[in-house]
């Protein structure tokens, strides 16, 4: 065990990977001598050389398909996108190609790409610096698409989504790169319990409420189970982790204990993964549930400005008011319930 | 730019079928010139004469509605062929979808090439069994891919090479430009192959590129070449010695084969709507296959022989084709739900197995049947 | 009234829209002399000339982006994807440009580009001709997102659309081109009850079951509402119209009446406007839904190929089968429900 | 390509401050070489000392923590103002993030210019009481809505014209290349103008470009120069050029205005990771401040009033920009909603006035408090 922050985790997974697999590349712009701008590489092309470590162009549809003929050819290519808002040029070929890819096929060719994707809000940066795309990549048929939370999970998991042979879009919360926690480097390929990319993990378990999450906002949700627990509410908290498949089963069985559902992510309301997981589990737990599914989540508006993206963020109230909600208590001010 | 010497494309068969002498290239043709000759200029007749029978094959087979749609290579088998034949096994083509004569020149089965034109695939055959990628249809994507595969050889430090063909349409998108850029910083072992067929649909070339197109490589960093795309033997010079450069670490290398789409966009696109029929006519004048035909005429290679025999051979691949297509078998319900990843996934397969319930329902009389009955009274 | 196809109506929309303002210029690939490969403009560069209806480069992301620059200048775009797979390209500049330049400028640029997109599948197309994907721009803020559903809409709305300030993504479900309708060449910038783009509306009123839907599965659910009928089923049929935003007192009158919900469509399951659909109308109407929401959609799967599409599509039987599910009737076979 | 005679960038002032007689642009320096050519070359010259502490300024409010970022153009002042000086009123700059001596230029406020950076505001001012279109930080996509603005320029047949901005890197993106196609297709009244500081973050411009980035634009058959980005007139001569190109109806125009990024990319990099100290050294004896000082001085300009009169200048415009900054109040939560759409979004005004009465009842004491509190302790 060796206490690590999130990025040297990340770090020391892609290192790991590079290690393991000579075919393994990792590409994107300012990765090499510069480490990336989050210096999430740092050290990696001085210890690999610039054919495993490749600064490419400023263009990331061209990274992403020149990754694809590197695929072709039997590389499993890492690429960094540098901020989530520029995965947008990118989108032509990860939807029609990176996805469709292995499908068109028959399975003849594989594309063991991993996109590693920092994402989120809340570091005071200009626009198309705080983007939450992950919605748009888990409605994309033929992607896998997973979150990390702690280091721990970006040890292991950037490692099992590299070694994967389908396409991963890996989201790294930007701004918990800073935080630290102990990592057991033991745990690679495979957990205790076998792969954690696949599996939702109940982080906090709980009775009351089942508070589910992933990425940037798992932490507040920690927080928020232990500032209900202090008001007697017990929280369950689970950290998907995979945003596409979901792995339900571990979210029905928590709510069908709990009848009581809240989720919270920073993307838009409108459509985002909270509409998905709602949905589906109203589906498989229709008669457990005593309320409706509670979304806590960032409204319907391009990312704001630094100065007043506290308020477009969900933090710890607006996700304890969402647990209120979720427990029908009258304290709740923000409900978009029925009957109003 | 390399040019003919009157800045017209390289050409090295005039349309009435005489060989030009060329400093450059002629060293690539040392084998059709020499005394083996006549052996290669067959099978390059051989070639076009069968590929165009291919097509003609696969629009009549779309005119009776075997296939569902089918985009002719009409008129320009001589950039596909001339090209397609200057590659080696280990190459790796990239391709749209109009390149079925290169895919015939990869080996690719008859009846594999009709797959996706009949609806029975979205591709279709193993890009890895003949190195060609499947078709695609997004326009430009595949350049990027065959620049990234091209940086593998270069990283593997093999001597093979990647070719990518496009249109005159394609070199609009930002994929191709994108492609350019990489290849030239890397210095990559690729070929663009440009088939400027002078139309992008309705579109002529004039509204992708305001200057030829074979100018707009070299402003990164990549040589190009405008060459005569209906004489097979400028196509298959240039491409040896773009393949040469390739191969030797000398990096990207630009062609562009001018020549002309003598049929429509596909068979669902009408073009007198937009097309001069003068303009046809024009072209008809400068058919790749009558000029081969004029220069084998001319070194008395054109015998009664030779013609039988290359008729047999396209009569006999025609007939597979027919063949292969018509009986095609339709593709189970299952296969909808195969190779979307490789392996399982909760979610989808809990989809599939549903269906499967649901198909089995259907098939023993539960449920409602209006929609299958409906299928089955429009057969 | 006139009788005309739905893709007729496009048109006459269109010629009114550029009779009505100067401003309109239409853009795409192969619209001019062509008319387009569905021939919605034909005729219209012929009489309005090559600088009202503009044949562009082979470039989404090109088209995209110079319409915004005209509107900056004040023109009134609209824009023809040639088909639903090839908007990707231009997914840059419609989601980091066209929805946020509004917002960014604190409302000093205005963006009223149509983007019309001939979508969904069911024509025996090749790959990219079939897709469905109009989540992603409802998933969006800052664009406005309709499809229609038949020729009179087609003909109101697009005039609407382009009437706008907002950008608007319009959605054609192209194999209904050929469909034949009455249309009231009267109903253009606003029908008898206002706007019909913001609306939805109710397009066969019952009283058991609510069935959303929109764009091309609207037709086969109105043929479900007449075989349920025959079966003693009174199925109310709900035309979304706008999925973004979704008119959700429409939707959610009708479930407090019926107490069941069925919504189709044809793109994937997972994160498709089924979801959202179904999570917004189970917070709103909780207490008076008797059953989870039902969707009923195409798989989490990439667009199949022509021979296999119609296992993809949702048809009358499966649209069937999903109100079976919602009535909880014993002859559904499909459901992914509870305890399953 | 247009170079200097030796192949060279256009230069027509040395680093001395010589001034270099040039068949070609001399026309477009009437005004500087003529007999009221000192207040032209004073302006000029005021501009970039005016400028410099403008960044200077924005860098030091960073450091102090009154900026949350701020994109230094140290080195590039002479190719922002130079270029920004050619433009008339009613042309219309679409720029990326680093061109804030243009935005100086247009008339800008100092304070709507730091409002980005400060993080109030996603752009900092009204596009159209400048004719600039806001800070764009996606590269290369602004190039194409200068193009889109430039056909609606040409549509309404008027004689101004679009400027896009952009840097070295831009040059791979699909978007800068889309761009010139479409502006080569219209031949639409655009002119081009890369700023090649040599890096993009980390990345040197060879990664970008094999061959010198102004070898792209005629490949598309758009024509080209390069030129000293570091020497005023040269870059004000090109523009002038470019500008009458494009209104007399002669199409797009590409610059490549060759400079130097002396500072970090932004304030939160360190260029002392990749670049080499020496890089900096010899750019800094190309300063384009000291050669306009040498030149001036050559000719005699260059006395204490000047300079005081520019030191005057630069000090008040600095002290308004502190002055604005510091004091920019932090705007409303009720902006999160505003602008989203032009009028009303039923989904978008309900979470509006949900959040209003959520924010009401925690100022009233209901709800849970904590992240306001913990906000509140942080500051
Ligand atoms: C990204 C994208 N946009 C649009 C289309 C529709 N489309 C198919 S073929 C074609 C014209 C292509 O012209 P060109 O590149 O010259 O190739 P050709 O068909 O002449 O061989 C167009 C516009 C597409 N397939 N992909
Ligand atoms: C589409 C996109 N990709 C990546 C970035 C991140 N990024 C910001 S500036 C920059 C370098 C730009 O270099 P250049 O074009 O030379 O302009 P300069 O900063 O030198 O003025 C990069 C990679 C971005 N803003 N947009
Ligand atoms: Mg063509
Ligand atoms: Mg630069």
């Amino acid at each position: 065990m060796a206490e690590m922050t999130f990025g040297k985790a990340i770090n020391a997974g892609l290192r790991r990977a590079l290690e393991r697999d000579p075919k393994v590349v990792l590409m994107g712009e300012d990765i090499g001598r510069l480490g990336g701008v989050f210096r999430i590489t740092d050290g990696l092309q001085k210890d690999f050389g610039p054919h495993r470590v490749i600064d490419t162009p400023l263009a990331e549809s061209g990274i992403m398909g020149t990754a694809i003929g590197m695929a072709y050819r039997g590389y499993r290519p890492v690429v960094e996108i540098q901020f989530d808002g520029f995965v947008y040029p990118a989108f032509d070929q990860i939807v029609s190609q990176v996805a469709k890819l292995h499908y068109r096929t028959r399975g003849h060719v594989r594309v063991p790409l991993t996109i590693r994707v920092p994402f989120g809000g809340g570091i005071g940066s200009p626009e198309h610096h705080s983007e939450s795309p992950e919605a748009y990549f888990a409605h994309t048929p033929g992607l896998r698409v997973v979150a990390v939370s702690n280091p721990q999970d970006a040890y292991s998991m950037i490692q099992q989504a590299i070694a994967s042979d389908d396409p991963v879009v890996f989201f790294e919360p930007k701004r918990r790169y800073h935080d630290r926690g102990e990592v057991d480097e033991g745990i690679g390929l495979e957990g205790p319990g076998g792969l954690s990319m696949g599996a939702a993990r109940v982080a906090v378990p709980g009775e009351d409420v089942t508070l589910v999450s992933y990425g940037p906002l798992l932490k507040t949700c920690l927080d928020a189970a232990v500032a209900a627990s202090d008001e007697g509410v017990s929280v369950e908290v689970i950290d998907l982790r995979s945003l596409s498949p979901v792995d339900y089963p571990v979210v029905e069985e928590s709510v069908r204990r709990t009848g009581r559902l809240v989720i919270a992510h920073e993307a838009a309301r409108s459509g985002g993964l909270g509409a998905e997981v709602a949905a589906s589990i109203t589906e498989r737990c229709f008669y457990h549930l005593e309320h409706a599914p509670v979304r806590v989540t960032g409204f319907d508006i391009p990312y704001p400005y630094s100065k007043i993206e506290h308020h477009h963020l969900p933090d710890l109230d607006r996700i304890l008011d969402g647990v209120d909600r979720a427990l029908g208590r009258p304290n709740s001010l923000s409900g978009l319930e029925e009957g109003e | 730019m390399t040019t003919g010497p009157g800045g017209e494309p390289v050409q090295l068969l005039t349309p009435r079928g005489e060989r030009l002498a060329d400093a450059r290239y002629d060293g690539y043709l040392a084998d059709v010139d020499g005394d083996a000759g006549a052996e290669v200029l067959e099978g390059l007749y051989e070639d076009l004469v069968v590929v165009r029978r291919i097509d003609a094959e696969a629009t009549a087979l779309q005119r009776q509605g075997e296939l569902a749609l089918w985009p002719p290579f009409l008129g320009q088998e001589a950039a596909q062929i001339g090209s397609g034949r200057a590659l080696r096994e280990d190459d790796f083509v990239f391709s749209s979808y109009r390149e079925n004569a290169v895919a015939y020149c990869r080996g690719v089965d008859v009846g594999d090439m009709m797959r996706v034109w009949r609806g029975c695939a979205n591709a279709g055959w193993d890009p890895f069994s003949v190195n060609m990628a499947p078709t695609q249809v997004i326009i430009g994507a595949q350049t990027l891919h065959a620049t990234g595969y091209a940086m593998g050889i270069q990283f593997d430090g093999a001597d093979s090479a990647a070719i990518t063909y496009f249109g005159d349409g394609a070199t609009s998108q930002g994929d191709l430009n994108e492609s350019m850029v990489f290849a030239a910083s890397f210095q990559a072992p690729v070929v663009f192959f440009c088939q400027n067929n002078q139309w992008a649909i309705s579109e002529p070339v004039g509204l992708q590129a305001h200057v030829p197109v074979a100018h707009r490589a070299p402003g990164f960093g990549i040589p190009s070449v405008r060459v005569d795309g209906n004489d097979v033997l400028a196509c298959l010079a240039v491409t040896r010695e773009a393949l040469e450069r390739a191969r030797s670490g000398n990096g990207p290398s630009f062609i562009e084969a001018v020549t002309y789409r003598m049929g429509p966009h596909t068979t669902a696109d009408d073009p007198t709507r937009y097309r001069d029929a003068n303009e046809l006519e024009d072209w008809r004048e400068r058919d790749p296959i009558s000029r081969l035909e004029a220069h084998l005429d001319s070194r008395g290679l054109l015998d009664e022989g030779l013609r039988g025999r290359v008729r047999a051979k396209a009569d006999d691949v025609a007939a597979r084709l027919r063949e292969e297509t018509v009986h095609m078998p339709d593709p189970p319900a299952s296969a909808v739900f195969e190779h979307v990843y490789t392996g399982p996934n909760s979610e989808l397969d809990r989809q599939r197995d549903h269906y499967g319930l649901y198909l089995a329902g259907l098939e023993a009389g539960h449920g409602h049947g209006h929609a299958a009955a409906e299928r089955e009274g429009a057969q």
